[in-house]
């Protein structure tokens, strides 16, 4: 039966709880409530949370780099990601060099009603054309609405956060995120595989044969 | 700061059911009829789709018997058209409370079939986050037990401080609930900046929400009438039936597959110890819960102070082919035991994916558990369980 | 309770050698009914056993200590004829593309790592809590008439078997005799079918085509030139062939 | 027949009815605002409804307001008449107890000799409904409820009147303004400045009374008939709209109800010391402190509500035979002993 300490305890934890939220400020001015700070809600669409950098909330299409590779949609758990494209010719990357054939993204659409935010597709991606921002008001009354086209992906591009530094032992290398909108006049779509290290250009070499080979 | 653990718990329960039966024996003579009583597949207690269907005299229990598959999305069968990568996203998905520590055994099966062997960074990084989801899953049955008995405070508090371990996996992560990043090999990424000193601070918050709990629910008396000698089960049944982690240790049976069977994670680095209590009751499951989840917060911090450096994965290849063959690896999740049985006939995809769940495993035993005791206890005997309903249904 | 420190932490060397000795030991315990026992390199003890016995050595092994029951279920080891229900030229290709050893396993070596003769095949782990020891029980089970025959329930075993067999039943159409309530347990009643058998078809992935399909519009071969010459003709127009 | 402010009965009795028509859901409004939704809130580290009005105040009218658009449903099976019925009994009997309850020399809409016995016998009527509820409902969770309801009237009304036997042996009268009287002309040791609260003589009937009441109102930890997490809401599982909001409503008002009548039995009722207890000023005055003891009172009831988890059936009967009834039966008798003796 009953005995007084624990349900005393519980009724001390419940109270100090409730000044602690009421009163949340320390020293002179204790007395002032103040319980927007003293709660831990965010009143949310007055507020907005900040999720962390490397949050999973969509995915952002770097188009100038994707050369239609179906890495990704091949990756996909959820065959959530449709690309299309044709082959044009483009200049040779220097002097003297041959006449290139490069693919163009004519679609690239990640279906957001069926995506389930692993983020195989933005590991796949052997010339850094996914990038995962953590933006997340993007509900739609239509669930079809859900279906992000290439346009709307590049949007998502700005609000991609730049790769965090790591903790002190950490032997990997911090990736940088590609500029974008800077360079409006370039010819399009250049290969991203130029401006990587060789180490990510060895890569994506390969998975270019891999994506030829599969598709002959 | 432990209760002093009564080992005459079972005994009373004996008492208790032999009481009770000898009233069902009135009743039946003067036929009072029984009565079904749907519990669920939609009731808080259930939390997620569970149904359990009693039999009741009055409010007392005759029969009660579990039906499952409300939510059975056939994660087996959807494992042999994956490729392995793509195995860990489902898995998440099986304890969703409790997500990293559902990719750990899975991998560290498809590792063990390839004979490949994360780096000690990794290891120990996978060792932290499965502690972390570990701290996330328990922390809210220490609030959820409190509602399942009709105390909303405690609840709050589980969602309050659970989300500060919650943010400390997203920031590594980029995942809440669905990590995706424990990789064969090691891992996605490193942790970044200033992660160690933050993680160490929620664990100290963390500390503080433990003995908050003791003090808000653990101690209260009423708590305890309601959930000490209810749900008694035996070490013995408990084994037979394959129950696993607390709900085990809370039966007096000292194991816990961290220190028992440790595969090759950072364990066995630090100090802690497995804690176990005598009576097998609710109030034990409860309590033996709590110091893990405290023990859990040691880890971490030893864990975090002692990250070695090196690289975050091993040499594997860009594709992943396992090679033939069959392995078992099994680890000590927040639920209890997790195993994966995997069976590789050397494709991009196992051949057969085998999930032996815990929870799956732990209420099976409810209908043994439940004869003889009232509606209210059904609720406690479920709370103290603690089944995640994604991975009863898988 | 002890502490976690060095304790039970033998390298896979002395693991070996115990669980070889636990697979002798149960062998000499089990007598004829072991098949065949495997001890896999720091992994797993497996025994095959008769599938006669497959009662009496589940009991003489809980006798034996061995009282966890961890899980109890089967195989089929037939190849699913839709495989991943994507492109298998994808699969071919990432298989040539490096890592081929992995990919060299026969049918024989399947079969020794465990594999039965038989299509089906019954599985359950077990686990002694007072030696930290697990062991991992097989038995083929034999087809009759085109249907895997019915097997032992061993629920008077392990109480906790019951669901496990409800399960394989329901999921590979194996029949367990002695069981009380042999009934689906996560299909709806009137479900037909054995989901997990290999010859079940995954409708979600047959109605949808797989997206990974390469889907690239090729240049006619009658433009290719010129319009190689057109995009050579502006590059060096530009200057920065120069 | 005249009342105090020498109006025609009828014309007193309207004007009372009238106030005690805004007092009741204003009440129920203040305490539902301040103690279940904010209260509650700061306990649990959030802010409460922030959006409707400043600081939320008006959150309780749009929920109500919410539930009169609401459809008005009935199970198929549910005996309709019993079922329509159920929340306006539960609410009137919340209603008839404010009745009794004095709240100045004068303020008070009808000073029963019988006071007492009048509120205990009408505070019990809303189990009534709630039983009717239960029982209409077709519902197995209802009736769970329901009888659960009932189970707990017989243990709880024991206690909760003999506690107030206690109060009524020490005060000579079953009125409630004659009890506020004896509390304000007692004295404890020759010392009366403060008067007598009966807290101090008999604060195990007080505990007794707190611990019935919080039963009689189905808080927790005896909220066993409403019990979310087991019967999912218990006797009112089917109502939803306006009647649910009639159940609400009912909840919050005999919250207040119980605290005003220990307030007005424990805590000295209106009277402020110093005062004649005539003093016409008390009329305006007295509500005022009234209101800020049963704010007190009402504040300790839903602290606990909010902090407790509920006890079973059984063990709350347990409870109730074994210690509550006992205890204050021996609580009558030292009274008795007490008040022959003294």
């Amino acid at each position: 039966m009953p005995q007084l300490p624990g349900l005393l305890k519980g009724l001390g934890v419940t109270a100090r709880t409730a000044m602690r939220t009421l009163f949340p400020k320390r020293g002179m001015r204790t007395l002032i409530p103040a319980p927007q700070q003293g709660s831990v809600t965010v009143q949310y669409p007055h507020e907005k949370e900040a999720p962390p950098d490397r949050a999973r909330g969509v995915i952002a299409l770097h188009e100038e780099n994707c050369t239609a590779c179906m890495l990704c949609s091949r990756s996909c758990p959820d065959w959530c990601i449709y690309i299309e494209g044709h082959k044009v010719k483009a200049p040779p990357r220097r002097a003297g060099g041959a006449v290139r054939s490069v693919n163009v993204v004519d679609r690239f659409d990640i279906d957001y009603a069926l995506c389930m935010y692993c983020g195989i597709c933005v590991e796949v991606c052997p010339f850094d054309a996914l990038f995962w921002s953590p933006e997340y008001e993007y509900s739609e009354p239509h669930i079809a609405d859900l279906l992000h086209d290439r346009i709307r992906l590049s949007e998502w591009m700005e609000t991609v956060p730049e790769f965090l530094e790591y903790e002190p032992g950490s032997e990997q290398k911090v990736r940088k995120v590609p500029d974008f909108g800077t360079d409006d006049f370039a010819p399009k779509r250049q290969l991203g595989a130029d401006d990587a290290g060789p180490a990510r250009k060895l890569e994506a070499d390969g998975a270019r044969e891999l994506a030829s080979g599969a598709g002959s | 700061m432990s209760p002093p653990p009564t080992a005459s718990a079972l005994r009373e329960q004996q008492a208790y059911v032999a009481a009770q039966a000898a009233d069902a024996r009135v009743n039946v003579e003067l036929d009072t009829g029984d009565m079904t009583l749907n519990i669920g597949p939609q009731h808080p207690a259930t939390h997620g789709t569970l149904r359990i269907a009693c039999q009741l005299d009055g409010e007392q229990v005759i029969s009660a018997e579990p039906l499952m598959g409300y939510m059975h999305r056939g994660y087996e069968k959807l494992c042999e058209v994956r490729t392995y990568p793509q195995c860990t996203t489902l898995i998440n998905r099986i304890d969703w409370l409790g997500s990293f520590a559902n990719e750990v055994p899975f991998i560290l099966a498809a590792e063990q079939l390839m004979g490949v062997e994360a780096p000690p960074r990794a290891q120990w990084i996978r060792t932290i986050l499965f502690e972390l989801s570990r701290i996330a899953n328990v922390s809210l049955f220490l609030g959820d037990m409190g509602v399942q008995v009709g105390a909303l405070t405690p609840v709050f508090f589980a969602f309050r401080d659970r989300e500060r371990v919650l943010n400390q996996i997203e920031e590594v992560t980029g995942g809440r609930f669905h990590p995706n990043f424990d990789r064969i090999g090691g891992l996605k990424d490193d942790i970044p900046r200033g992660w160690i000193a933050e993680t160490h601070a929620v664990m100290a918050k963390m500390r503080g929400f433990c003995d908050e709990m003791e003090d808000l629910l653990m101690g209260n008396e009423i708590f305890q009438t309601r959930c000490r000698s209810v749900g008694v089960i035996p070490g013995d049944v408990a084994l037979s039936y394959g129950l696993s982690g607390a709900n085990l240790r809370a039966s007096g049976v000292d194991w816990d597959l961290r220190r028992d069977a440790n595969p090759g994670l950072a364990w066995d680095q630090v100090d802690w110890r497995v804690w176990t209590h005598p009576d097998g009751d609710s109030f034990a499951r409860y309590w033996v819960r709590l110091q893990e989840t405290r023990e859990a917060t040691k880890i971490v911090d030893q864990l975090l102070d002692g990250i070695p450096s090196g690289p975050i994965m091993a040499k594997v290849p860009r594709i992943i082919k396992v090679p033939a063959g069959e392995a078992y690896v099994s680890t000590e999740n927040p639920l209890g035991e997790m195993g994966y049985y995997v069976v590789s006939k050397g494709g991009l995809g196992p051949f057969r994916v085998k999930i032996r769940t815990p929870s799956f495993s732990n209420i099976s035993v409810v209908p043994w558990v439940m004869r003889g005791t009232y509606v209210p206890d059904i609720i406690t005997i479920l709370g103290s369980l603690y089944f995640i309903l994604g991975d009863i249904d898988r | 309770m002890a502490d976690g420190t060095g304790d039970e932490q033998p390298d896979d060397q002395a693991g070996d050698e115990a669980r070889e000795a636990l697979a002798a030991e149960l062998s000499e315990l089990l007598g004829d009914a072991v098949v065949e026992s495997h001890v896999e390199a720091g992994q797993n003890l497996w025994l095959r056993v008769d599938i006669e016995q497959w009662h009496a050595a589940m009991a003489a092994l809980r006798d034996a200590g061995f009282a966890y029951f961890g899980f109890l279920s089967a195989i089929d080891w037939t190849d699913a004829p839709e495989g991943r229900y994507e492109d298998t030229e994808f699969d071919a290709a990432g298989a040539g593309e490096e890592d081929d050893e992995a990919s060299s396993a026969t049918a024989e070596e399947t079969v020794r790592r465990g594999g039965g003769e038989t299509r089906f095949q019954l599985l359950a782990q077990l686990h002694s809590p007072a030696r930290h020891a697990a062991v991992l029980i097989k038995a083929d089970v034999p087809e009759a008439d085109g249907a895997p025959a019915s097997v032992p329930s061993i629920i008077d075993v392990f109480s906790g078997a019951d669901w496990h067999e409800r399960e394989a039943h329901e999921m590979f159409g194996l029949v367990f005799d002695g069981h009380p309530n042999l009934e689906h347990i996560y299909l709806p009643t009137e479900f037909e079918g054995h989901p997990l058998r290999k010859d079940f078809p995954l409708l979600a992935r047959a109605v949808k085509p797989w997206p990974g399909v390469v889907d690239i519009e090729e240049i006619p071969p009658e433009l290719e030139a010129q319009l190689e010459a057109e995009v050579m003709a502006e590059f060096e127009a530009s200057g920065a062939g120069a | 027949m005249t009342g105090a402010l020498g109006l025609a009965y009828w014309a007193e009795t309207s004007i009372k009815l009238g106030v005690a028509l805004i007092v009741i859901p204003t009440a129920a409004l203040m305490l539902g605002y301040l103690f279940l939704l904010k209260m509650m809130a700061f306990m649990q580290s959030r802010l409460g409804p922030q959006d409707v009005g400043p600081y939320g105040t008006l959150q309780l009218i749009a929920d109500a307001v919410k539930f009169l658009q609401k459809e008005d449903i009935h199970p198929a099976a549910a005996d309709r008449r019993v079922f329509r019925a159920a929340p306006v009994v539960v609410l009137a009997s919340s209603f008839l107890l404010f009745v009794v309850l004095p709240t100045g020399p004068d303020a008070v809409v009808e000073n029963l000799d019988t006071g007492i016995f009048y509120a205990m016998a009408v505070s019990s009527l809303s189990v009534l409904g709630v039983l009717m509820a239960g029982w209409a409902s077709a519902n197995k969770y209802a009736l769970l409820g329901g009888l659960r309801a009932a189970g707990q009237l017989i243990a709880y009304e024991l206690p909760l009147i003999l506690a107030v036997m206690g109060v009524v042996i020490q005060a000579d009268s079953l009125n409630l303004q004659e009890i506020v009287r004896a509390q304000a002309e007692g004295e404890i040791f020759g010392f009366g400045l403060i008067g007598n609260p009966f807290i101090l003589t008999q604060f195990i009937g007080f505990l007794i009374f707190m611990i019935s009441a919080q039963a009689e109102l189905t808080q927790t930890p005896f909220d066993m008939p409403v019990a979310e997490t087991e019967l999912v809401g218990g006797f009112h599982v089917e109502y939803t709209g306006f009647r649910f909001l009639l159940f609400f409503m009912a909840e919050v008002a005999t919250a207040f109800a119980f605290s005003a009548l220990a307030t007005v039995m424990f805590l000295g009722g209106w009277w402020i010391p110093g005062f004649d207890f005539d003093a016409p000023v008390l009329n305006v005055l007295g509500p005022v402190v009234m209101l800020v003891k049963i704010l007190v009172v009402a504040f300790i009831i839903f602290w606990i509500r909010f902090t407790y988890p509920r006890l079973r059936e059984d063990q709350l009967q347990k409870f109730a035979w074994k210690v509550l009834i006992p205890l204050s039966l021996a609580n009558i008798v030292v009274t008795g002993i007490f008040k022959v003796v003294l």
